[in-house]
C-alpha cells in the first residue's frame, strides 16, 4: 500500500480551469447525490462522450475534490471517502504495469465498468427527463370529467391500499416494541405502598425521627428511585399526620422532615 | 408588431378546431359549460355556438350524445344504452381497521387460524369481520388444522390478489422492507422510537421522564 | 326452449350498435376500463376489441381519443388542447429529483430491487421515496426476486401508463435505444460474488418483460 499513499502527493496534473472548477464543486457539496453523482459531473468536464471518459484523469479530480474539501474541513459523508479510497486504488492500478500474478479484474475491466455507471445513471436522468416532459394526464391531458351514474344500482365496495394493508401489518407486528405511555413501575414508589410500609412502622417512630430514615432499601440508589420513593413517603406521612396517627415538623425550610408517633 | 400580425393573431381558428376545443372541454368539465364560459376559455374570436352545433349534429345517434342542461351543455350518455351503465355507480368505503389488520395477517401468515389471529392482533376478532372478508372474496377458507379441535384456517384468495396488485402473497414485504421503505415511520406514538431506525436521535422507552 | 330461439336469443347486436356500447361505457368512466370489463357489461356475443379498433378510427385527430393504458382503454382529451383545461388541471404533486430518476430506473429497468436502484443511483434510496411513488399508485410490488434474501421487486403500475400517456411499459422514450447501448443491462462489478450464480434463473433487467 506504500504505493497508493505515494499516488496521493504525486503532482496533480490538473490544468488551471479543472482546479477552479473542483474549487466550485467543493462550496456546492451537498448538492451532489453521492459520489456517483459527483463523478457524472466531474466526467462532464472533460467534454467528452461519456463511453471515452479518461477514468484515470476522473479519479484525479475526484481526489483533488476530496482533497480540498478536507482541506477546507467540509465534513464528507463516508460514502465519498469510500470512493476516494477505491479510486485512489484504481488510479495505481492504472498506473502500474500489471501485474501478471494479479488475480481478479484488471484495472481496465474497473475503469471501464466505472465508465458504464456513469454512462447508465446518465441515461436513466435522460430518461426521467424525457418521462417527465411527456404530456401528462390532469395536466397536458383530461380524463372525463363528468363520471355518469345513471341508475343508482347501490353497490358497495370496500376498497383498501396495499399500503394500508402494509401499514396494518407494521403496526400489529411492531406493537410488542412499542411500550404503552404507562409510569415505569420498576421504579416509582406508590402512595399506598408507602402507607402500607408506614403503618408497620410508626409504632417504631416513638422518637422524633427523619423521614428519610424511613425509606425503605435499595431506594435511594438512584436519584429516580429516590425522588419517587420520598415523594411517595412524604404523601403517606401527611395522610398519618391527618388522621392523627403521627405528627410532624421541620425546622426551617429544606431542612429535614422529622416525624413522631403521636402518643395517646 | 404591425397591424396585418395583430390581425392573423386574431383570427379564429377554423370551425374544425373551435368543434375540437368544444368538444375537450366538455369533456373534462366536471360540470356543464355554458355558451359563455366556452367563449371565454376559447381563442378570442371564436363562435362557440357554432361550434356547439356542428358538435351535436356529429354525435346525433351515437353511445353520448350532447345534452342542453338548463343554459349549459355537457356530454351524456344517449339514453337507450342506460342499462350499461348500472356498474357505474359503486359505494366505495374505507375496510375498518380490524378488518384490514386481520386481512393482513391473513395475507402474511396463511392457513391462520382464528385464534393465530386473535393472537397476533391481541384482540377478539369478531364474527362480523371475518364474514365481511369472506363476502368481499379477499379471504376464504383453508385446509382444516391438523391439530386437536381440527381448526379452520383462512388463506388469501386470487381476489385479493387481484385488487392489491399482487402477483402471490409471498411478495408482500417483510418487517425489515416495511421499515426500509419507511412504512413504520408514519404513526408517532409514544414510545414507539425503541426499535425504530432513529434510535441514536431520540431516547427510547418514558424512563428519561425521571432521570436528572 | 328450442335451439333456434336460443341462436337469436345470443346473436350479437350489430357493430355499429357495439361500437355505440363501447364508446357509451368509456365516456362515462374516468378510469380505463378493460376489454375484459367491456365484454362483461356488453351483451353476449359481442366483439369489444374490434368495436374498440373502429371507434379509435372514429376519434382519430379530434379533441378526445381514445387511448390505450395497457389492457385497458380510456377516452381522454388531445394533448394538443391541454391549454384550454386550465380550470380542470390538477395541481401536481412536486416529486424530489430522487423520487423522478427512482420512477424512471423502476420503469426502465422493472422488475427492480431496491438495492439495484442505490447501483444504479450510487446513492442510497431515501426513506419516503419508494413509499411515495407506491402511494402516487405509480409503482407496485413485483413478484420476488429469486436471489438470496429474495427481495422484493417492484414494477410500473397502469396508473403510471396512463399518467404518462403510455400505451405499455414498452413504449418509454428511448428505450429501445438504451437497450441496445446495452444500459439496461444488469452489469455487476467485475469480481464481484454479488450477482454471479443466480443470474441464470433470475431474469435480469427489464428483459422479460420487453422480450417479444
Amino acid at each position: 500500500m506504500a504505493e497508493d499513499t505515494d499516488e496521493w502527493t504525486l503532482p496533480e496534473r490538473l490544468s488551471p480551469a479543472d482546479r477552479l472548477a473542483a474549487e466550485a464543486l467543493i462550496v456546492d457539496v451537498d448538492g451532489f447525490e453521492g459520489p456517483l453523482d459527483l463523478l457524472l459531473t466531474l466526467g462532464r468536464t472533460q467534454k467528452v462522450d461519456l463511453r471515452r471518459v479518461s477514468v484515470l484523469q476522473l479519479a484525479e479530480q475526484y481526489l483533488t475534490f476530496v482533497q480540498r474539501a478536507q482541506a477546507l474541513r467540509i465534513e464528507l459523508a463516508a460514502d465519498y471517502l469510500v470512493m476516494a479510497a477505491w479510486l485512489a486504488f484504481l488510479k495505481s492500478r492504472l498506473l502500474l504495469p500489471p501485474d501478471p500474478t494479479d488475480e481478479g479484474p484488471s484495472a481496465e475491466e474497473l475503469a471501464a465498468h466505472l465508465a458504464f455507471q456513469l454512462e447508465r445513471l446518465a441515461a436513466m436522468r435522460e430518461a426521467a427527463a424525457s418521462l417527465m416532459a411527456r404530456d401528462q394526464l390532469g395536466r397536458d391531458f383530461f380524463a372525463r370529467g363528468l363520471p355518469e351514474d345513471v341508475t343508482r344500482a347501490r353497490k358497495v365496495t370496500y376498497s383498501a391500499t396495499l399500503l394500508d394493508l402494509m401499514r396494518a401489518y407494521a403496526r400489529i407486528r411492531t406493537k410488542d416494541e412499542f411500550r404503552p405511555f404507562v409510569m415505569d413501575r420498576d421504579h416509582v414508589f406508590t402512595m399506598e405502598q408507602a402507607l402500607d410500609r408506614m403503618r408497620g412502622l410508626i409504632g417504631y417512630a416513638g422518637d422524633w425521627a427523619d423521614l428519610t430514615s424511613f425509606l425503605p432499601e435499595g431506594w435511594g440508589a438512584t436519584p429516580m428511585r429516590r425522588r419517587s420513593s420520598t415523594a411517595a413517603h412524604f404523601a403517606a406521612v401527611l395522610e398519618l399526620v391527618k388522621r392523627g396517627q403521627i405528627v410532624l415538623r421541620q425546622g426551617e425550610t429544606f431542612a429535614p422532615i422529622q416525624i413522631k408517633r403521636r402518643d395517646g | 408588431m404591425t397591424g396585418g400580425a395583430e390581425q392573423s393573431l386574431f383570427e379564429a381558428p377554423p370551425m374544425g378546431e373551435q368543434e375540437r376545443m368544444v368538444e375537450a372541454i366538455l369533456f373534462a368539465s366536471a360540470e356543464p359549460v355554458t355558451v359563455a364560459e366556452l367563449a371565454g376559455r376559447m381563442p378570442h374570436g371564436c363562435d362557440p355556438a357554432e361550434a356547439l352545433a356542428y358538435l351535436r349534429k356529429r354525435y346525433e345517434g351515437r353511445g353520448v350524445t350532447l345534452a342542453r342542461v338548463g343554459d349549459a351543455w355537457a356530454f351524456r350518455t344517449a339514453p337507450d344504452l342506460g342499462h350499461l351503465m348500472r356498474k357505474e355507480t359503486v359505494e366505495q368505503r374505507k375496510l375498518s381497521r380490524a378488518a384490514i389488520e386481520t386481512l393482513a395477517i391473513v395475507a402474511y401468515h396463511q392457513p391462520v387460524t382464528r385464534a393465530e389471529i386473535e393472537e397476533i392482533r391481541g384482540v377478539a376478532v369478531s364474527r362480523g369481520t371475518i364474514d365481511q372478508l369472506l363476502e368481499l372474496d379477499w379471504i376464504r377458507l383453508g385446509r382444516r388444522r391438523m391439530t386437536p379441535g381440527r381448526p379452520v384456517t383462512f388463506v388469501v384468495t386470487e381476489q385479493f390478489l387481484d385488487h392489491f396488485g399482487l402477483e402471490s402473497a409471498r411478495d408482500l414485504p417483510g418487517l425489515k422492507e416495511l421499515r426500509a421503505a419507511g412504512l413504520l415511520d408514519n404513526r408517532p406514538l409514544p414510545g414507539s422510537m425503541r426499535d425504530g431506525p432513529e434510535e441514536d436521535e431520540s431516547p427510547s422507552g418514558q424512563s428519561e421522564l425521571f432521570e436528572d
